[in-house]
């Protein structure tokens, strides 16, 4: 089936959308909207991993791997009629990147040569983007980063006109002007935002449809219920476990359900710092002792068990790994040869959210049957952050609803900011507090490969370390890699990775409504 | 003795005192009365696509999502609950009298600081409070009864005084100072059990909303923490289940109902057979 | 013997065979026993009797406003014309309230509805019952105002009951039941909260009610001098029973039972203690009482109480018209001042000033310590040896103690005797008031008028204090019973040496009880001295007034006033 | 009156101050930095230094409370840490629908409350008593989120009297009102039948049927106004209790109020918008309050002459 073109749809969210600033949003619901008001140099295709240029014509990589040049698209322009020129992309990322803007992506530019002192405030602009002409822009790395095309396509490279953030003086994020698929047309707080579509977008043929409405502060039950009806298209909350068997059993609801893989583990942190923790054959133990299955059937399937660090979908993942099986027998011995033969106490940080407590208290009975008392800690995700972030803390902390889903499909994001020692530091994400400098170093030579020459050794190089830290080291049990279900009304069409996309969740620019 | 023979007697009374006992035998003799521990997640206490299962032979009322016999967590579930509803709200209901009775009848300045810090308590988001102390502090029962208390009783507290206010008017308090009567006396022995009526209302509708403020407490990590059940969170935990296993919720709605109600009607009883002015005919 | 005196025919209300139960946790108890009697158009029945013996529940059996929980009626009929009151539908009982039969409760105080103003309660009785709207419903309201004497009508009509002083709102009572002009009228004690001359007035205005519009009303009352004056045919009773029951005249001058003897004997004559300064002495062996040179009990200088002065942070204002306006007077130990003066003239609220329960400005001296600005503490000892009876006893007893209880407060306050000597101590208080030992146990609803005035004298009583502010504390009182009770006071304050503020507008009890007489009018003293003097020969026109308005117990000398 | 009202102006101001100095105080201790969660997973420790420099949370409490409080009596509430946007506008363009929910939940709660309190009073010991004392429980005793939906799956999913969800005609406020209300109507209900019986066995209501009133008018008129005064003061105090309320029916009804702002303020720590809800929401409390107060001396005339 050919995607049509035309129609509004309107998609329902729980949450209030907080801000459409590229440079600033962060969160799942937005990140599909920024990325269909915006446009970048590169881009994914549509559904896949795949990266491809977009309105850069084409672009060159140095041999060293350190100087990546640009071609422009002429004749994109921004929705206020302004053309996208070089000097925007400069403009913009360093934007990303200054403090001053308060974004959470500044950190995903580290390796552009400028970007620290920028970051530390000590300079206005980046030395490493230099603006070449109107229609080329040249960016110089202080060392060769194999993802650097990939941070290139995250949100935070949108290019945006400085003459509309500054005369939106400090509230671009709710008056945004772009150059993507669509146009916020309309935006009335703690409602609807509607967004329309760009006439003049440089891609032909798309967007497919004409606008589509995001209702905010929708129950994901009521929205549910609202999708019956005909009165939405998209329940972007997805499914609420409560009504996943039934709607799953339904005929009424036979395609309306999309169930897909995403680059996400959730896993639960063994803090290596603590003690017992900081013996590893405690962690391998307390990895022997989780019943992955009986957990995923707790969430009525909607997860695969997990082995290693890495989702399957993520470049690098290792088929043959099988990581430690459930055996409590085993993980006794092992306690007991730790030392610990009559078990231990400790905590486990979960968010309380559901169905985290729940998962949690499945963990914490697999860890009383080898003799581990685990006292859960269930609070909110930012006491849980603040928790997981603190040395000395938290000995273990339950990842589901602040679980690591990709920010782009590369191995090496699952290494630095959770696993690496650089983020093993006060308010850092690395809750394991896991740092081993020889891992840290073959990481560092993996992403100085260049891609795409070296990329097929460049993810043997990942998957070799990350099977290697969880053989050895075991700093986290990963428990499973959950799947993402989206509800959408019947005249949706195109497929299920449209709805579910690895990189942008929902493909706005790709969706359609069927004639 | 005479209030409970009156009590007895009256059938509604009778009935509450009967569901109450009951309520509380189970939540004292738990470990005795059921065959699984409430906190035992059973392999076959789940379905095989992971739902929980409805009330059989079995299982009394059913299991909940992790697959736990569910009569046995709303018994063990009483003992949380009775303490938070009655202890927590009980004390919170004793510094609403304490407060608002102070405030009206000493007026002037000590009167208005007390009804200022009221107003300012008021004013104050509970739930923010709750959130504070949640990370604050360790999170256990107490802690949440603490909570409870020092939330419940801003309201009570603005009701008696304004009961109070009017009550110091009467002649029969003014012919009390006259006598010579201190405050404590006239508070305690002449404005307090006019004001019993206020107290028995907030005292057992109480009871029903702090055991479901508990549960919203415990899910911001105040209170009792999982696995250990309480009536408030078996609903919370599995309130967007109501269709799919109404069993989860409305089964400790129920139980929390029928201990509310019979708390009111003893509550009710008991303000009528200590009420003299309505003596006489049952 | 009920008296058939055979004019059923016509009777406008008829009561034949009247029984009453209280409901008790105990057990049903007889109220009323099988009373009769029946009532003439314009005539007027006086029912006289022992306070507690069921006057006033006659009256509310007929109104069918018997507490539906305590009280019952057990048997019996009750006739307005044919209709049989007992069996009317509420809707047709509705129609005969205030309309047809209107009612005088005894206590004025708590009548009142404390949220609506004066002009609201009342214009609603007449809008009920006569149709009318608008401006001369306002006008018939304000009218009535005027006839029960009450000043400045236009004003009071905007106030409320607790503004008004206790006289005052038992003639917005009176209005309120006039208004309608019913054909059967039950007052019952219309007049004890009120001044003799304001009573003169009201009785008068019931007169003309009857003579013009033929109402027939029955008249509850213990005044004998009212009975003479008003009353064509008069019932007493006792115990729940009709003991006695004839024309006016054949009861006053040939009573047959004893009660009605001893009733008519006890009936305090103004003038009758004339001849005599100090009250007459019940024991003969009784020391003078006026030590020469002692310092007094209390005295009061230059007070002032104004109820509408507001005193805050940033404000402070005075009223035009203060409850009492420089008031100054002297009681030394072991005398009496008796405070007359008209209902309204501020008389409760200097008594309640003088023991510190309002606020006041001036001086006032219990026992050489002045009270002002005493702290709680330090007004204990003070508070021992002054003692309140209130004007209105039901308000001013805690409805949810038991009257024994009531009783021992004063003791338990200032921690005097063990539980069980209070308790003897109850018991004796109760049965020195003429109430029974085992009445303790009762609650302060299940007794009449008269008692519960009882009760708070036998509370004030209980401390065995050195001043007692009296506050019209014998008035809902049958004669007998106050007899009693003045010849306790008398005999309490030969023994010990008491003192009493006997506040009342009673001037024969005046008479009998007081050194000194201060007659108060509009908030001042208008007069003041020895008791012979004033009541003998008074300057001012006003007390010449009050002391006219008494009413003589004798039906003949009465009639001429008719 | 006019002194009366000026001294409570000064203390409402007083409590608003005190509200504002704990909350802050609650928030400033609170573990979670928000700092941390804004700069993101990326982020190295310079990076949150420097955003922490920014918002300005490197400053001594003190010194962030005076700015605080200087900032708040020129009428700025502050910007949002993660909406990036001033806090006022984002409360105003809420604040409308709150108070409109709010006002329609207190009618249906007093509504409700009062006849059935009135109902049960005047018929007490009867059947019709047992049955509004035993609704009120039932009211009392279920969890809002449950009623809500419940009532949303009748009579709008259902039935489809009612839109799902949204705002803006009257046919939206109805069912959002009703789940507000009908918590509090058990409430009221109780509050309404205590006090009436109290009232109902006073002297002067014997005295307004003497005059021979309709039942309906004795109680309505004589009676009832006797009571209001403590129902009086749950209204006031309803205003603070309506604030976790509307969270719940808010967010079930897609209602879009502050109730909804506020918990996810709080889920992400964004300060500026918990402070300047907590402030509006204690605004909304002490005018409330203020007005319980105001009217209370119409309604009771002793109180006025005090
Ligand atoms: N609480 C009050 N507030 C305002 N005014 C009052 C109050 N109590 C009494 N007054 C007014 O004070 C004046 C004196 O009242 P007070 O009760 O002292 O009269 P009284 O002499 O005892 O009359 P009575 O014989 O009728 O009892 C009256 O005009 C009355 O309206
Ligand atoms: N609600 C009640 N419950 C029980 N007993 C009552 C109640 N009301 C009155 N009684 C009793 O009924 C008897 C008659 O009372 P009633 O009020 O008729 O006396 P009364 O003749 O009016 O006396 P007084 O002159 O003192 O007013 C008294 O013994 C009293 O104790
Ligand atoms: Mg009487
Ligand atoms: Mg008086």
């Amino acid at each position: 089936d050919t995607p049509t073109s035309g129609g509004d749809i309107i998609v329902t969210y729980k949450d209030d959308i907080a801000t459409l600033d590229p440079a600033v949003g962060y969160d799942w619901q937005n990140w599909s909207m920024i990325n269909a008001l915006f446009s970048r140099l590169v881009d994914y295709k549509p559904g896949t991993t795949e990266l491809g240029p977009s309105f850069a014509d084409s672009y060159d990589v140095s041999d060293d791997g350190k100087i990546y040049t640009f071609k422009l698209h002429p004749g994109v322009k921004f929705t206020n009629g302004r053309e996208v020129i070089a000097a925007d992309v400069k403009w913009s990322i360093e934007r990303a990147v200054n403090p001053k803007t308060q974004g959470p992506g500044a950190g995903f530019f580290h390796s552009i040569v400028g970007a620290d002192k920028m970051t530390a405030g000590t300079a206005d602009t980046m030395d490493g983007i230099t603006a070449v002409d109107e229609h080329t822009v040249k960016f110089t790395l202080s060392q060769p980063d194999a993802t650097f095309l990939n941070v290139l396509a995250l949100n935070f490279a949108s290019v945006v006109p400085k003459e509309a953030v500054e005369a939106a003086n400090g509230d671009f994020g709710k008056h945004p002007v772009g150059s993507g698929a669509f146009t916020l047309k309309e935006w009335t707080i703690g409602q609807r935002l509607v967004f329309q579509k760009n006439p003049d977008y440089f891609i032909k043929e798309r967007p497919h449809v004409d606008s589509f409405t995001v209702e905010v502060g929708q129950e994901p039950l009521v929205a549910l219920l609202r999708l019956q009806k005909g009165e939405v298209d998209i329940a972007g909350d997805g499914i609420p476990p409560a009504k996943y068997l039934e709607m799953k059993k339904s005929p009424e609801f036979e395609g309306m359900i999309v169930d897909r893989q995403q680059l996400e583990t959730s896993y639960v942190t063994l803090n290596t710092q603590v003690k017992p923790f900081d013996n590893a054959k405690v962690r391998q133990a307390v990895n022997m002792a989780i019943n992955k299955d009986r957990i995923v059937r707790i969430i009525n399937g909607r997860a695969t068990p997990a082995s290693q660090v890495l989702p399957p979908l993520m470049p690098g993942y290792d088929q043959s790994y099988k990581g430690y099986a459930y055996d409590p027998e085993k993980a006794k011995a092992l306690l007991a040869e730790a030392g610990l033969k009559d078990g231990f106490s400790t905590q486990i940080y979960t968010s309380n959210t559901d169905p985290q407590p729940r998962i949690t208290q499945a963990i914490q009975q697999d860890l009383a049957a080898i003799g581990v008392k685990a006292e859960i800690k269930a609070v909110a995700n930012p006491n849980v952050i603040a928790a997981g972030g603190t040395q000395g803390q938290a000995p273990m902390v339950w990842s589901g609803g602040l679980g690591w889903i990709a920010d782009f499909p590369d191995p090496s994001d699952f290494y630095g900011p959770i696993l690496g020692c650089g983020s093993a530091v006060a308010g850092g994400w690395n809750w394991s507090w896991y740092c081993n400098k020889e891992i840290d170093a073959r990481g560092q030579a993996a992403d100085a490969m260049p891609v795409p020459a070296k990329a097929e050794e460049r993810n043997k190089a990942w998957a070799q370390i990350f099977t290697d830290i969880q053989t050895n080291d075991a700093p986290w049990i990963p428990v499973f890699n959950e799947r993402r279900v989206v509800a959408k009304s019947k005249r949706m069409g195109g497929p299920d990775e449209i709805y579910i996309d690895p990189t942008r969740v929902i493909d706005y620019e790709a969706i359609y409504v069927n004639k | 003795m005479r209030v409970l023979r009156e009590l007895i007697r009256r059938p509604s009374a009778l009935f509450g005192l009967i569901v109450v006992a009951i309520v509380l035998l189970a939540a004292l003799f738990a470990p005795w009365i059921v065959h699984f521990s409430p906190d035992n997640q059973l392999t076959d206490g789940l379905s095989l696509e992971g739902a929980p299962l409805p009330p059989s032979g079995e299982h009394l009322f059913g299991t909940d999502t992790l697959g736990r016999d569910l009569f046995s967590r709303v018994l063990f579930g009483a003992r949380t609950s009775l303490i938070i509803g009655l202890v927590a709200n009980g004390v919170a209901v004793a510094i609403g009298l304490l407060v608002g009775l102070l405030a009206g009848y000493l007026r002037g300045t000590v009167g208005n600081l007390l009804m200022r810090f009221t107003d300012l308590m008021m004013a104050f988001p509970a739930l923010l409070l709750a959130i504070a102390l949640a990370a604050l502090l360790k999170p256990s029962l107490w802690i949440v009864a603490m909570v409870i208390a020092l939330v419940n009783w801003v309201q009570v507290a603005r009701i008696v005084y304004t009961e109070t206010r009017g009550l110091v008017e009467r002649d029969f308090i003014v012919a009390e100072r006259s006598l010579g009567a201190g405050n404590g006396r006239i508070i305690f022995l002449h404005i307090l059990p006019h004001l019993m009526p206020t107290a028995i209302v907030w005292g057992t509708l109480g009871i029903a909303t702090t055991v479901l403020l508990e549960a919203t407490l415990s899910f911001l990590g105040i209170g009792v923490q999982p696995p250990q059940p309480s009536w408030g969170n078996i609903i919370f935990e599995s309130q967007s289940y109501f269709q799919d296993a109404p069993w989860l919720v409305f089964i400790p709605g129920a139980i929390i109902l029928a201990t509310a109600l019979s708390f009111n009607l003893i509550g009710d009883a008991l303000r009528d057979i200590l009420d003299p002015t309505q003596r006489g005919r049952l | 013997m009920p008296d058939g005196s055979g004019q059923e025919q016509d009777a406008v209300l008829t009561v034949d065979n009247l029984s009453v139960d209280a409901l008790t946790p105990e057990g049903a108890r007889r109220v009323i026993d099988d009373i009769s009697f029946a009532l003439a158009p314009g005539e007027t029945l006086c029912i006289a009797g022992e306070s507690g013996s069921g006057k006033s529940v006659t009256a509310l059996s007929i109104m069918r406003l018997l507490p539906r929980t305590s009280l019952r009626i057990a048997g019996g009929d009750i006739r307005l014309e044919r209709q049989s009151l007992p069996r009317l539908s509420e809707r047709a009982m509705r129609d005969v309230r205030g309309g047809e039969i209107a009612m005088i409760f005894q206590e004025p105080m708590t009548s009142l509805n404390p949220v609506h103003s004066i002009g609201a309660q009342l214009t609603e009785a007449i809008r009920t019952h006569q149709g009318a709207e608008g401006a001369s419903v306002e006008n018939r309201a304000r009218a009535m105002l005027d006839v029960v004497q009450i000043n400045d009508p236009a004003r009071r009509m905007k106030q409320y009951p607790h503004e008004l002083s206790g006289g005052m709102r038992q003639r917005v009572m009176i209005a309120m039941a006039l208004s309608c002009r019913p054909k059967v009228l039950l007052a019952d004690e219309p007049t004890t909260a009120l001044d003799v001359t304001v009573q003169a007035q009201i009785l008068k205005l019931m007169r003309e009610l009857k003579r013009e519009f033929g109402t027939a009303i029955i008249l509850i009352t213990h005044d004998m001098g009212v009975v003479a004056e008003m009353a064509d045919r008069v019932a007493v009773m006792r115990d729940g029973r009709i003991v006695e029951a004839g024309p006016v005249l054949d009861i006053f001058e040939r009573p047959q039972a004893d009660y009605t003897r001893e009733l008519l004997a006890a009936v305090p004559r103004l003038g009758a203690f004339a001849a005599t300064d100090a009250p007459p002495r019940i024991t003969a062996s009784a020391p003078p009482p006026v030590p020469n040179g002692a310092t007094p009990v209390l005295a009061v200088k230059n007070l002032v109480v104004d109820y509408g002065a507001s005193s805050s942070l940033f404000s402070r204002r005075a009223s035009e018209a203060p409850a009492v306006q420089d008031v100054s007077f002297d009681i030394m130990p072991g005398q009496t001042l008796g405070l007359v003066g008209e209902s309204g003239s501020g008389k409760s609220t200097t008594g309640k000033a003088v023991l510190g329960l309002v606020p006041f400005t001036g001086s006032v001296t219990i026992g050489g310590k002045a009270i002002q600005g005493l702290s709680a503490a330090a007004m204990r000892p003070v508070r021992r040896a002054a003692q309140m009876i209130f004007q209105d006893p039901y308000a001013s007893l805690d409805p949810r103690m038991t009257v024994g209880a009531a009783i021992a407060e004063p003791l338990a306050i200032h921690s005097i005797g063990t539980k069980s000597e209070r308790r003897e101590r109850v018991a004796s208080l109760l049965g020195r008031v003429g109430l029974a030992a085992d009445h303790a146990s009762r609650y302060p609803h299940e007794f009449s008028g008269g008692q519960r005035q009882r009760i708070c004298i036998a509370r004030a009583l209980a401390l065995e204090p050195k001043l007692i502010v009296a506050d019209e504390s014998v008035a809902a009182l049958d004669v007998s019973v106050r007899a009693r009770v003045l010849d306790l006071m008398l005999e309490l304050q030969e023994t010990l040496g008491l003192s009493y503020l006997f506040i009342s507008h009673d001037m024969a009890v005046v008479e009998r009880m007081s050194h000194n007489v201060a007659v108060m009018r509009a908030g001042r003293i208008v007069e003041a001295g020895p008791r012979r003097a004033v009541l003998s020969s008074p300057h001012e026109a006003y007390t010449r007034e009050l002391i006219a308005a008494v009413p003589i117990p004798d039906p003949r000398i009465a009639n001429l006033h008719k | 009156m006019t002194v009366f009202l000026a001294r409570r102006l000064v203390q409402a101001v007083l409590i608003l101050l005190g509200v504002a100095a704990i909350t802050f105080l609650l928030l400033y201790y609170l573990p979670a930095d928000p700092a941390v969660l804004i700069a993101g997973r990326s982020a190295t420790p310079q990076m949150v230094a420097a955003i922490r420099h920014e918002l300005g949370l490197d400053q001594p409490l003190v010194m962030q409370f005076l700015h605080y409080v200087g900032s708040l009596l020129h009428g700025d509430l502050g910007r949002s840490y993660t909406q990036k946007t001033e806090v006022l506008p984002l409360i105003l363009a809420r604040l409308p629908a709150t108070l409109l929910l709010m006002a329609a939940g207190i009618v249906v709660e007093v509504a409700l409350g009062l006849t059935f309190g009135i109902i049960s009073a005047v018929w007490r010991g009867g059947f019709v008593d047992r049955s509004i004392m035993m609704l009120s429980f039932v009211g009392v005793s279920s969890p809002q989120f449950v009623v809500a939906l419940l009532l949303l799956y009748v009579f709008a999913a259902t039935l489809g009297w009612f839109p799902m969800s949204g705002f803006g005609t009257a046919r939206h406020v109805v069912l959002p009102a009703l789940t507000l209300g009908v918590l509090g109507a058990g409430w009221y209900a109780r509050m309404v039948r205590s006090a009436m019986i109290e009232v109902l066995r006073q002297d002067y209501v014997r005295t307004a049927h003497a005059k021979g009133l309709s039942g309906r008018r004795v109680v309505l008129s004589h009676a009832l106004p006797n009571a209001l005064l403590p129902i009086i003061a749950m209204v006031g105090i309803d205003i603070g209790q309506f604030m976790s309320g509307v969270v719940v029916v808010e967010a079930v009804y897609g209602w879009p109020g502050i109730g909804q702002l506020a918990w996810q303020a709080i889920q992400q720590v964004d300060v500026p918008i918990i402070m300047g809800v907590t402030l509006v929401s204690a605004l909304a409390i002490v005018l409330g309050n203020l007005l319980a107060d105001f009217v209370a001396p119409f309604v009771d005339p002793r109180i006025r002459s005090q």
